[in-house]
Formats: C-alpha cells, structure tokens, sequence
C-alpha cells in the first residue's frame, strides 16, 4: 500500500477572473504536520476545499496514497481517510456531542441503509461497537462532561474540541485543521498544541492552516506560504520565519516587538 | 319518541348556500308535518350533519347520522357527497334520498338510495336532443370542470349527441373556480363552433360566458342544470343576454298548488326564496318517504322503499309528480330551455 | 474620573434564558481612550458588547452613554447615538457587494461622506480592490477589515471591535492594531474585546478581565501586563 | 397566429396578476424567510373591501375618480390589516424556527379566509361592471380595456417598486434587513419600521391584485385567494424567491404557461403540464430563472 | 418529559386498546381517522422532520398507497389484505423515482416541487388515466378485511387493524431512531455540508428518506380504503398535505409530539364541528397561538439518544 503521502500538483482554482490557487503543488509527507499559510485571501482555505471535494480544481491534480481525489465526491474521500474541521465551526448544533461524535463513526459503521427499518444482530452490535469509539473520543478530548449537551450551546473553544473529536472518530490517515486556533486564548491555544501532537502520535497526517505564528512555530514540521494562490516559499518553520518574501507579505517586520 | 330525520348537506364551504337550503326546507317541512300530528304519532327530530362538500367529510357524516338513529337521509347536495355516504346508508338500511344526478349513483343496486332530481342521462338526452335536432347545430363543444357531477353530465351529453349524429368538435375541461378560461376559449375560438355547452356550475358558468363574449366569439350558450342560478346573469354581465339554460322548470314558475304554499311559507320563515330547485327537488324526495310511511304504517324502509317504487299513481310533488323506478332514479321528467333575458330573468323557448 | 466619563456600565446583568452569563459588571470609559476587554472563552465578552448595542436585552443594570440610558433604547437607536459595532463573526452583508455593505454602515448619515469612504479605503486597500465582489465570497481575513470598515463608516463616536484579529495574518493584525491607534488618535473612543492579550494590552490604555460572567482584574494595560495572574491565564505562552 | 397573440395577450394578464401578487410573497419572503400562505388571503379579502367601499362609501359611484379612490381606500385598509397580521401572528415568531412562523401563516389564512366568509357569506359577490366593457380588435385579437389597465399598471408598480429597493437608502434598508437582521440594526435600521414597511407595500400590492381580480373576473369567493396566493408563491420561488424581477418574471411565465398549456396542448392536463414544466426549470436551475443570489462559503 | 414518556406509552397503548369500546361509531369512525392520519403524519415526519427537507406533498404516497389497494381490489378482484405489499412498494418506488432529480433542491424549491407532484397527481386521478382511477368520482364500494376467512366489516375489527399499522410504525421510527441511517438524515438536515464532510452520502440517504416514508404512507393509504371502502381524488389533494405538514410542525418532529399534532389538528376541530361556521375561523387563530405558545412544536424532538452509560460523569450538570 502507498504511504500516507499527499501530493498536489499544479492545482488551479479559478472563481470568475480570479485566481483563488494558482498552480500550486506541494507533497505533504507521512507523519508529517504540514502547515499552510499566507495573507488573508491567499487561497488556503480553497485549498482545503479542492483537496475534501467541496470545489473542484480545474487543472492539476491531488493524489492521496496515490490515488487521485479530484472528481470525487466529499464523503467518498472522507471514506479514504481525509477529514477536516472548518474555519467557522460547523457542529449539529442542536445534536448532543456524543450524537456529533458519533456521526464521526458514520463511513465506519458497517450497518447498511436497511438497517434503518430493520435491525439485525450484527447491527446491533455495530452500534455498541461505535458507541464505545465515541467514548474513546470523549476521553481522549475530555468532553466526557458535555457528552449528553446540546453542541451548539457550548462555548466556543469546547466546540472546537468537540469538531477535533467528530473529525477523529472518522479515524483519519489525513486531518486537515483550518485555524483550529482562532478565538482560543494562549493557554488553551497551548492545551490544543498538545492535543495535536497527541494525534500526530497515532499516525496521522496533520494539514493546517493558522495564523497565529508562535503556534505554527511550534507545532509544523513543514510550511508552504500562499500569496495570492501562488506558492511563496516553503520549507522548515525557522527557514521561512527568516525569509525576506514571507516577512513582507505575511509576517511583518518584528520592529515593534 | 321521535321520527329522526337526517339532513346530509354542506353548510359550509363552496356550495354553502345550497346545503343550507336543503337544511332550511327539511326544517320548514318538519314543522309543517309536526303541526299536523307528525308522522304516525311520531314527530320529526331533524339531524343535519355539515359534510362541507367532500367526500371524506361526508363518510363521517353517514356514520354520525346512522349511528344517531335517522331513518332517513335528505342529501346531499353534491353527487360526490351522496356517493361517498351511500354504502353505509345502505349497509345500516337508512333510506337516502338526494339531488345528486350522477348515474352512478343508482348504477350499484343500493335499495336504499332514491333520487329525487333526474340522472344526467335524461337532461343529456334532452338537451342532445335541443342542439342536434331542434337547434341543428353544426359545430358542438362541450365542456366540463373536474366534478363528478359535471364531468358526468358532459359525457352524457357528449356520447348522446354522438348517437344523434351530431358533430362535438372540442371536449374541454377547466378547472372550478380558477376564473381565467380565456385560454380554453381562445383555443375553442379557433374551432368556430356553433355552441358551447357548459356542463358545470354557474359560479364558473357566468364568468365563461362573459369571457366568451369578451373573446368575440359569436357561438350560443348553453348552461346545464347547475348553471340555473339568478348569479349567473350577474356574473355574466351584459354578457348573460341571449345566453340559454337547461333544466327543469323553475321555482318561481312551478305551477303545482302545493309549490306556491310551501315557496310562500319558505319565504315567510326564512326571509328569501329557496336558494335553487335543488332544495326543493330534495323536499320531494322527504315528502315521498313520509308518504310511503304513512301508506304501509310502517318505519320498515325496507317496505317503505318497495311500497314507492311501486306506486299506481306518482304522489304530486313540489317540482312536479313524483316516483321512483325500480333502480331507485326518479320516474318522468320534463326539461326545458329558458333563454336569459336583458334584465335578467329568463324565458321559457322550448318545452319538452 | 466620573468629569470626562463617556460611557459606563453599572452592575449588568444579562442571561440567555435560564443561564446568567454576565453576573453584574461594571466599568467606564473616558473619551478617546482605547479599553480592552479580556478573558477566556465563554466569559462574556461578546455577551456584553451585545448587550451595550442592544442586541440583547439587559436583566438589570444600566448602561449609559454621554449621560443617556442605553438599556431602554433599541438597537438602531444606539447606533444612531454615535455607538458603532464590529460584531463577532463579522456579519457582513453577504449577498452585497463591498461597496454595498460600506454605504449601509452610513446608514444613519443622511448622506454618504465620500471623506470617510475615501479613509476605510485607505486604512484597507484591499476593500477598495474588491469594492464590486460580493461580500460573502471574500476570504476571512478581508471579511473582517470590511467589517470594521463598515463600522466606521458612520462616523462613530465609540466603536465596539469584538475581537477584530480573529483568523487574521500576523501582518494585518498589526495594520489594523495600527489603524485602531490611528483612528482613537482621531478622538474615537474604542472598546475592544481580544484574545491575542498581549496585542491588545499594547494597545490599550486600559483593561479590564472578565471572568464567568464578573470582572477578575481591573487597571492600566501595564499594571495587567505585569500582574502574575494575567501572565499565567493569558500570556502562558513558553517565549 | 392570431390564437397565439390573443394566447399571449390572455397569459400576460392573468400573468401579471400573479406577479403583483408574488411581488408581495417576495417581500415578505426576502426579509422575513417567511412563506406569507396569507398573502392570498388577503388578496382575496381585498376585493371584497373594495366592493363594500364602492357600495358602502362610494355610494355606487362609477366615476374614474371614485374607481381610483376605491383603489387607494383598499390599498390603505389592506395595508393596516397586513400590518395587523404582522403584529398578531409573525411578530411573536421571529426567532422561532422557520417552519413555525409558515404553519402560523397557514393558520392566517384560515382566520382570513372564514373572517371573510363571516362577515361577506359564504356565496359568490359580484362585482358591478365598474370598467366600461370596451374592446380593441387587431386583426383576430381581442383585447379589453381591462386588461390594457391591468397590464399597464401593474408593470408600472413592479418598475416603481423595482427602483424603490434597488436605488433608494430605503430600498438598501430592506435588502440589508433581508440578509441579516441583526447586522442591520447594528447599521442604525430600524427593522421592525422596515418589516412594517414590508407588509405595507406587499398588501397594498395584493389589494391591488384584488381589485383587478374582482374588476376583471367580476365574480369573488371568500376562498378564491388560496389559488391566487399559491400560484403566485410558485412563481415567486420560480423566479428565484426574494428576487423582485425573479417574482415578477415567474408570475408572467406561469400565466403564459397557463395559456399555452390550456390553449395548445389541453385544458384537462393543463395542470399536471403547468407543473411538470415548472419542476423541470426547477430541476435545471435549482434556485430559481433569475436566481437567489447566494454567497455562501466555507 | 422523560419520565412523562416512560408511563405515557404503556398508559397511551392501553387507553388505545380499548377505545373502541368506549366510543360511539361515530367516534371509532374519527379514532380510526386519527390512527390512519397518525401513520401518515410520522411518515411525513420523517423527511420533514428527521431530515429537514420541506416536503408539502405527502397526501400523493398516501393517495398512491390508498388507489393501489383501490384499484387492485375493484378491478382485479384481490383480496384487500393481499393488495398491502403493493401498497407498500408503489409509493416507495414513486417516492423513490420523484425524489430522485429533486432532493437536490434546497427549502422552499423543494418545497414548491414537491406540492407540483401533489397537483399532478391529483390531476392525473381525476382524469381517470388508463381507466383505473375512476375519475373525480373515485372507487366505491371496496371490500373489507377478510383474514383467515373472517369478513372484518365492523368498525371496531378496521380499528384494530389501523392500531396494528401505527404500532408497526412506531417499531420502525423506533429502529430508525437507533440506527446510522436515522442519525444521517438529522445530521444532514442540520448541517449537510458538514455532513457530507463527514462521509455522508447526501443524496443516498434523502432518497432513502422518501422512499421509507412514502412506503409507510403507502399502508397508511391502504388502511385508508378500507376504512372509507372508497377512495376519491380530492382525499388526497394539497390541502390534505398541507394538514400533515402542518401535524409535524405544530405537534414537534417526535412521536408524541406526531401524535398531539394530530390530535389537535384533526380530532379537535372534529369536536368542535357544532360551532359550524366558526370552527375553521377559531381554528386558525388556535394554530397561530400553538405556535407562538409552543414555537418548536408541542413536544419538540429531544436530542440526546445515547446510551445511558455515555452520561454518567457529567460534573457539572447543565
Ligand atoms: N465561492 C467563491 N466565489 C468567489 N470567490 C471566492 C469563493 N471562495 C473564495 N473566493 C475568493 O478566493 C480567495 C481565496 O479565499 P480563501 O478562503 O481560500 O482564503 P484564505 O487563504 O483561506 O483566507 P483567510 O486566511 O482569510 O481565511 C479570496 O479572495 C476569496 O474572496
Ligand atoms: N445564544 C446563546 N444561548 C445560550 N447561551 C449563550 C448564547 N450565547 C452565548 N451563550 C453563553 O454565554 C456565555 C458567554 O458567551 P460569550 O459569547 O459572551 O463569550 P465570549 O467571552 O465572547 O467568548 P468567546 O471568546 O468564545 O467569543 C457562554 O457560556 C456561552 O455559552
Ligand atoms: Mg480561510
Ligand atoms: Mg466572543
């Protein structure tokens, strides 16, 4: 089987006369924790879109453990693997977080659509089975206490965790986190760091989009910078802190520091 | 200890007017006959139940006034309606005697059900009849809305005419109430037809004719039964004029002795005159039911019915005499043609 | 104090439904000063910047501005006071273009400045680039900066930021940082609810920390930069 | 050819009936999400006004002035009655799930429809020929002075209506009121004045629809609106709901397909065409001819 | 409300079983009414409720269903019991066929299609397409039950029947409930592209959705025609769509709510029938309060069905 490798290549995205991606290729290595960034605008979260199937790129191509995505529908890539949070959350608000969880475990579960009427002993044990994977989840992101909330009323940073854990339940080879950071503060920005790494551990590919810099520092491996959908730079964390094209259009002179 | 006497008719909805018509002359005759002593010692109790003009409405109401007890059924107004309570008046021996002229309605055996109005068969015939071989139309259409009774009528007259030799060059339908029938029209105008005969109700028939003028298009009018209705020359408009209606002769005009007493009682009580003959048409149906008590002395429908259908002489009715054929349809009939006047009233130009 | 207050907040209390989430707050600011307000998720920070424009109705409490009760008002009174707010997830107009959505922040201008369109298009160049797309296909990051472009478009005399640097670049939050210095230069009173504390504390003159529903911490940003209790909630980062 | 003219000509009037009053459905819909199943209710009960104000207040007069004061007597009454509605059953339902508020639009109706039937009777009204019956010929085509008046005057309200939202501060109010009410009031606009509004234009719209038809049909049923107000719902969604040219492009359309369908194809399937026609546009342009213009992104 | 529910149901059952005996005929004849609506109503529940797509058509599954049995039992003289898997499956394969190119439509597209088919169909009905449908009149006269060679005419054995159905059907919304394919179609009617970013088949599971509930509709229908022993277009009209859609809305997409719905959208009015003319007048102002009182519904959905055990450690409470 083909190693847990993302490659895009010269992937185009065009809306009207503008060009969200512009040629853009990029290979994001097993293992690896892979950070996109660059100006608002730039096209990352476009990227994210063409590569789980919500847009369709119109050149270039995006192969995941060599096989191509593009043209394939969301939830056939999610069932290979891929899954995402969004920028701006989007939970079932008014479902429990175990229900939210749970819909995590939906490409896994193996009951078929008749079991919707009829139920079979294997589907009934199926359901207990991928119960006992949410639990797994609640514990993992400590959620336990909220299990039985509706999510749309938690606070915002529990929300967040409560994305992170429906996107696990999937058990991903491939997570893609669009500033997962956005609107946390810096302490409970360094308990989602830790989360992360706690991911990375079991195997999977991090991609993530953030703005916030010291957290992307410590978090990446990799970086590759977008400006106006065209590739900038890219390489380690402390290669592009220092490079002269990121600091002008995505960082800012340190000066005021 | 009571006589109940059921009154299935819609009170509210579309055809409002007319159920409560049937409502208030069922009520008017009760009095009368409870004035006189009642019904073999019996007074009447009268029971309405508002089937509204539907059909499922209807079917509760069958088993409302079954189960209340009635002997008897007055109504419904619409074919619909009285086809829809028929299987359970049949099934509990009530005796149900309505307007309605659908065919089908004395087509499934039920001893139970008597029409006091004629089918549309007959009033098809008669008016097959008036245009192919009185009238010596050329160019016939016909149309119809959806509703039993129309649609029924229609066909009827569609496959009389056909028997006639006549030619019907468009059949059409439109849909009741939708008020705009230019485009029917406006299609039909290109056929240049000789007359248009319209087997549905005034509230429709009125704006049809007035359309019709509107569009130019020179052919007669012909309205069946259901479009007799002083609305229809206000609807119509300066178009009514000349416009022809087919039925059986009017309330106003009925010339029988007992029609003048209870039409003037009618009015005295109610304050206007019964809304259509179709009212009264079910008034006969009850006084013939009461008769046949009276004459076996006996609230047996079963013998009530075969004491009616099987009467030497018809019993003088309201809207004529009255008796009932084997199948349950009302004996004879005389139809005829009234055209509308300039100031709305009508004139009688041919008499069958 | 209390001589040049232009806006204060005595004992508030607001809750959704059952559920209090500001459990009597107070706090003033003068004119032309910056205040920040900071705290954790869920400790009701939006709450409270809606409650000042009326959005939500307060349980109890008074908010006053210029010496008028705000409580009793309706939002679109407020605004016409001179309160203008950048709402959290910036709620653009999204089916208008950005041009479109500028024009409604002037709305209670009987006519539109073209001085002012001509500021927000120079403090956000970038608005000016995109002035005929449509508001809900722009990135996040420009979403924002018309957001708060829109919010000064009426010219306020106090504009509420609710955490204006949320999913921006590093290089534009500190240009719009810059802009908010520029425009309390200009005498605009500004309140701003953050999370990047350090950033805001910067900026401000003064801050105030919200807790749950109730103010921990009060005082002058430097005296909250060196309080150990915010270094280690808000500025717990290794560096 | 001639049929086809007179076909066009009846499709575009009974067409811009629909359209004034899907004009008011869009309105409504625009700012509030909400299908108005009253609006044709009203429509319907605005006929009967203006015949009890002719007979009543206008003392059977049938001078132009008198039939242009009906109209405006109508259009203020209908307006405060819209404005009621809002009050009594949408108000309370603003932050209710949107379901809620369309069943209390359905309950609407029903209090409309029966409050007409109890207070004008449940038979048919007739109007008196207050347009004189004149007819112009073309060749084969007739056309009435009625339908010159409904065409002309309706197509002059869309147009004014038309400018009214998209060039006046008023106009971008409503529109910014009818993406996000909150984002609005944070503007200075004062929504609910703006909703008010709303049900102000769109009832005096369907008074005016009702007017026509009374004067132009003659005939009026308590229940006649729920027809009017459903077709004119499918075209405002035909045309892409919340869109004002949308309504009064799909309100046109359905009267169009209305003829053509009954004058060319059949009067028996005419319905079952006319809808077939419409889920199939439906179909190809899943959010209307002209569209919803949508943003949405994630 | 959930201890409500643990007694509600047994007691709810019990009362059910034994109504008939309590009642008049013509109140079995409105119980049974309420029975059937009730199937129709948690089928209409389904996708508009559980799924969230604005169906306004439901009267033509259960109409097709109805016809079915109608047609098959008048014309080609099957028993009325043996004519239920047709009944089932044609609305279904319907249900499944018209959802097909439209499930794509958004709200009130969808909403608007979905009523065309009603009107369609109801045309189609009384145009008497093929001979079958009897026209505006309908088909009379149909029989009754007979089961084992027991003819089931009365009222009381059609009211079993019909209690026979709603429990079936509760069964079904019960697995539906605890199963992947019950938790999708929430998950896509509060937010599908979350959904579909999830693994969800978007279409897949809306198509199943009208199939299923139209299937269920379908018996609805055949319990129908045997209770009327007739079935005729206007039964199943738009009007008569708009009452179920309305059932879900005013009761609140759950069970009890399905059932409360009903009983106040249909049982209620029936009751008041004397106050003649005003019935429908007061009604409507009665639905208008229902919602402004209850503006999810009677008894709104509860979300949360989880096992028990995954509940325990909640510390703080709500
Ligand atoms: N559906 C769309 N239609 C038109 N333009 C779009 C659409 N989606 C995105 N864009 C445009 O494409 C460009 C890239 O947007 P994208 O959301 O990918 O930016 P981003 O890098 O994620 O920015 P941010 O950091 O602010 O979230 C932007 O200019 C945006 O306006
Ligand atoms: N619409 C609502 N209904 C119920 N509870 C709410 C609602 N909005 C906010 N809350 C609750 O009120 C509290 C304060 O929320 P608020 O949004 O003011 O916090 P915040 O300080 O702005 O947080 P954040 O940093 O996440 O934006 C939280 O506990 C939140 O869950
Ligand atoms: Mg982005
Ligand atoms: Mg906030």
């Amino acid at each position: 089987m083909a190693p847990n490798e993302l490659i895009l290549k010269n992937v185009t995205k065009r809306f009207g006369g503008l060009v969200a991606v512009d040629d853009l290729s990029m290979t994001v290595a097993p293992g690896q924790i892979y950070g996109l960034i660059g100006p608002n605008g730039a096209g990352k979260t476009t990227v994210f879109n063409n590569i789980t199937g919500i847009y369709r790129p119109e050149e270039g191509s995006i192969r995941w453990r060599g096989e191509e995505l593009v043209g394939l529908p969301p939830h056939k890539i999610v069932a290979r693997g891929i899954v995402r949070t969004f920028q701006t959350i989007r939970l079932f608000g008014e479902m429990s977080v175990a229900e939210n969880i749970m819909s995590g475990r939906h490409i896994r579960s193996s009951q078929g659509w008749w079991h919707g009427i009829v139920h079979t002993p294997g589907s009934r044990r199926d359901e207990r089975e991928n119960w006992k994977k949410v639990e797994e989840q609640l514990e993992f992101f400590d959620l336990g206490e909220y299990a039985a909330m509706p999510a749309g009323s938690l606070p915002y940073g529990i929300q967040r965790r409560v994305e992170m854990a429906r996107a696990m339940a999937v058990d991903p080879t491939l997570l893609i986190l669009d500033e997962p950071a956005a609107g946390l503060n810096d302490a409970e920005t360094l308990q989602l760091l830790e989360t992360i790494f706690r991911i990375r551990d079991k195997g999977v590919t991090i991609l993530l989009i953030e703005h916030d810099m010291d957290m992307v520092m410590e978090a990446t491996d990799y970086l590759t910078v977008l400006n106006f959908g065209k590739k900038i730079a890219e390489g380690t964390p402390e290669e592009i802190q220092q490079n002269p094209a990121v600091i002008e259009a995505y960082l800012g002179s340190e000066d005021d520091e | 200890d009571t006589l109940k006497v059921g009154v299935q008719a819609p009170i509210t909805g579309s055809y409002a007017n007319e159920g409560q018509g049937i409502d208030n002359g069922v009520r008017l005759l009760a009095e009368q006959i409870n004035a006189k002593g009642g019904v073999l010692g019996k007074k009447i109790e009268v029971i309405t139940c508002d089937d509204q003009g539907t059909a499922m409405a209807a079917a509760i109401c069958a088993k409302d006034l079954v189960n209340q007890g009635v002997k008897m059924v007055i109504g419904s107004y619409t074919s619909t309606c009285a086809e829809a309570a028929q299987k359970t008046y049949f099934d509990a021996g009530v005796i149900q005697t309505s307007d309605g002229t659908a065919d089908s309605l004395t087509e499934k055996g039920y001893w139970t059900f008597l029409r006091n109005s004629f089918p549309n068969s007959a009033e098809a015939e008669f008016a097959a009849n008036y245009m192919v071989k009185v009238k010596k139309y050329k160019r016939i259409v016909i149309i119809s809305d959806f509703s039993t009774y129309a649609d029924g009528l229609a066909n009827a007259t569609e496959a009389a005419v056909k028997k006639l030799g006549g030619n019907v060059v468009s059949r059409d339908k439109i849909k009741a109430d939708s008020q705009n029938f230019t485009p029917v029209l406006t299609r039909i105008k290109a056929k240049n037809p000789d007359v248009i005969f319209f087997a549905g109700y005034y509230t429709d028939g009125g704006q049809l004719r007035a359309q019709q003028v509107a569009l130019g298009i020179k052919a007669d009018f012909i309205g069946g039964d259901a479009n007799d209705n002083p609305d229809f020359a206000k609807l119509a408009g300066s178009a009514a004029k000349g416009a022809y209606i087919v039925n059986v002769p009017s309330p106003d005009v009925l010339p029988y002795d007992i029609a003048k007493s209870f039409i003037a009682a009618y009015k005295k009580k109610y304050g206007i005159m019964p809304a259509s003959i179709w009212g009264l048409m079910n008034i006969d149906g009850m006084r013939a039911i009461i008769h046949g008590m009276e004459q076996t002395k006996s609230f047996d429908t079963k013998k009530v019915v075969e004491y009616l259908k099987n009467m030497k002489e018809p019993l003088p009715g309201i809207t004529g005499p009255i008796a009932f054929a084997e199948d349950g349809n009302r004996k004879g009939g005389s139809y005829v043609v009234k055209m509308i006047q300039a100031d709305g009233s009508y004139k009688h130009v041919y008499v069958q | 104090m209390s001589k040049d207050v232009l806006f204060e907040i005595e004992d508030l209390h607001v809750s959704y439904g059952s559920i209090a989430a500001i459990k009597g707050i107070s706090l003033q600011v003068r004119k032309g000063e910056i205040v920040t307000i900071l705290g954790a998720n869920g400790a009701g920070k939006t709450t409270t910047m809606r409650t000042i424009s009326q959005l939500i109705k307060a349980k109890s409490g008074s908010i006053r501005f210029k010496g008028r009760e705000l409580t009793r008002m309706s939002a679109h009174q407020v605004v016409r006071l001179g309160i203008s707010h950048s709402p959290e997830g910036r709620r653009v107009f999204g089916i208008l273009t950005v041009e479109e959505n500028l024009l409604l922040g002037a709305f209670t201008r009987k006519k539109v400045d073209p001085e002012i369109l001509r500021w927000v298009y120079e403090l956000f160049p970038r608005l000016e680039e995109r002035k005929k797309q449509l508001a809900g296909t722009l990135s996040g990051g420009e979403q924002q900066m018309l957001a708060i472009g829109r919010a000064l478009m009426s010219n306020p005399e106090m504009l509420l930021l609710d955490e204006p640097s949320l999913g921006i670049a590093p290089i534009l939050v500190k240009a719009i940082f810059e802009q908010i210095r520029e425009i309390a230069r200009k005498g605009v009173t500004v309140l701003l609810v953050e999370q990047n504390a350090k950033a805001a504390l910067k900026l401000a003159d003064r801050g105030y920390v919200l807790d749950v529903g109730r103010i921990a911490l009060a005082g002058t940003s430097e005296e909250l930069l060196a309080s150990p209790k915010v270094q280690e909630a808000y500025l717990g980062k290794k560096h | 050819m001639d049929i086809f003219l007179q076909q066009l000509a009846n499709g575009l009037t009974i067409g811009s009936m629909f359209a004034l009053v899907a004009l008011g459905y869009t309105m409504v819909y625009g700012v509030m999400r909400l299908i108005n199943f009253a609006h044709g209710d009203l429509v319907a009960a605005s006929a009967f006004v203006g015949l009890t104000i002719y007979t009543q207040v206008m003392g059977q007069a049938t001078s132009l002035a008198a039939v242009i004061a009906i109209f405006l007597l109508t259009a203020g009454v209908m307006a405060c009655v819209g404005v009621l509605l809002e009050r009594l059953a949408y108000r309370p339902l603003r932050t209710a799930p949107r379901l809620s508020a369309v069943v209390s639009a359905l309950g609407a109706s029903l209090v409309i429809q029966n409050g007409v039937m109890l207070i004008w009777g449940p038979q048919m009204r007739i109007f008196p020929e207050l347009v004189p019956q004149v007819y112009y010929t073309f060749g084969g085509v007739v056309i009435s002075l009625m339908q010159v008046i409904i065409l002309v005057l309706s197509l002059v309200l869309m147009i004014a209506l038309y400018l009214f939202v998209e060039k006046t501060r008023m106009g971008a109010a409503i529109r910014a009121a009818s993406i996000d009410q909150d984002a609005a009031r944070l503007m200075g606009i004062n929504v609910n004045q703006i909703i008010v509004l709303i049900f102000v234009i769109g009832s005096s719209l369907g008074a005016v629809g009702g007017l026509f038809i009374g004067l132009y049909y003659r005939g009026i049923t308590f229940n006649m609106g729920w027809q009017y107000g459903l077709y004119a719902f499918i075209a405002a969604i035909i045309g892409g709901i919340g869109n004002i040219p949308g309504a009064m492009l799909g309100g046109m359309l359905l009267g169009l397909f209305n003829a053509f369908i009954a004058g060319y194809v059949s009067s028996t399937w005419a319905d079952a065409f006319t809808f077939i026609l419409l889920i199939v546009i439906l179909i190809v342009r899943p959010t209307g001819i002209l569209g919803e213009r949508v943003a949405e992104k994630v | 409300m959930e201890k409500l529910q643990r007694f509600g149901y047994p007691v709810f059952f019990a009362v059910m079983a034994v109504l008939p005996h309590l009642l008049n005929p013509r109140w079995q004849a409105v119980a049974i009414t309420f029975l059937i609506f009730a199937v129709v109503a948690l089928s209409q529940d389904i996708v508009l409720g559980k799924c969230g797509m604005f169906n306004m058509g439901q009267a033509l599954f259960f109409g097709l269903g109805a016809y079915a049995t109608a047609i098959l039992n008048s014309k080609f003289g099957w028993p009325m019991l043996a004519t239920i898997p047709v009944a089932i499956l044609v609305p279904a394969l319907f249900g499944i066929l018209l959802a097909g190119p439209i499930v794509h439509l958004r709200g009130d597209y969808l909403l608007v299609t979905t009523i065309g088919f009603n009107i369609v169909f109801v045309q189609v009905l009384q145009n008497d397409l093929g001979g079958l449908t009897g026209g505006p009149n309908g088909i009379f006269g149909l029989d009754a039950m007979n089961l084992f060679g027991l003819r089931l005419a009365s009222q009381v054995s059609v009211y079993y029947f019909a209690f026979a159905v709603l429990l079936f059907t509760l069964w079904l919304m019960h697995n539906l409930e605890t199963s992947k394919a019950g938790r999708a179609l929430h998950y896509l009617r509060e937010d599908q592209l979350a959904a579909e970013s999830i693994g969800i088949n978007a279409r897949v599971y809306k198509i199943f959705a009208f199939g299923l509930s139209a299937g269920i509709a379908g018996l609805a229908g055949t319990v129908y025609a045997t209770q009327y022993s007739a079935v005729s277009p206007e039964a199943f009209d738009f009007i008569q769509s708009v009452l179920f859609f309305s059932i879900v809305i005013v009761g609140g997409s759950s069970v009890p709510g399905v059932l409360l719905g009903v009983f106040v959208m249909f049982v209620l009015p029936e009751i008041f029938r004397e106050f003649a003319t005003w019935r429908f007048f007061i009604f409507g102002f009665a639905m208008i309060l229902a919602m402004i009182l209850r503006p999810r519904g009677i008894w709104p959905a509860k979300f949360g069905r989880i096992p028990a055990y995954l509940v325990k450690e909640s510390k703080h409470g709500a």
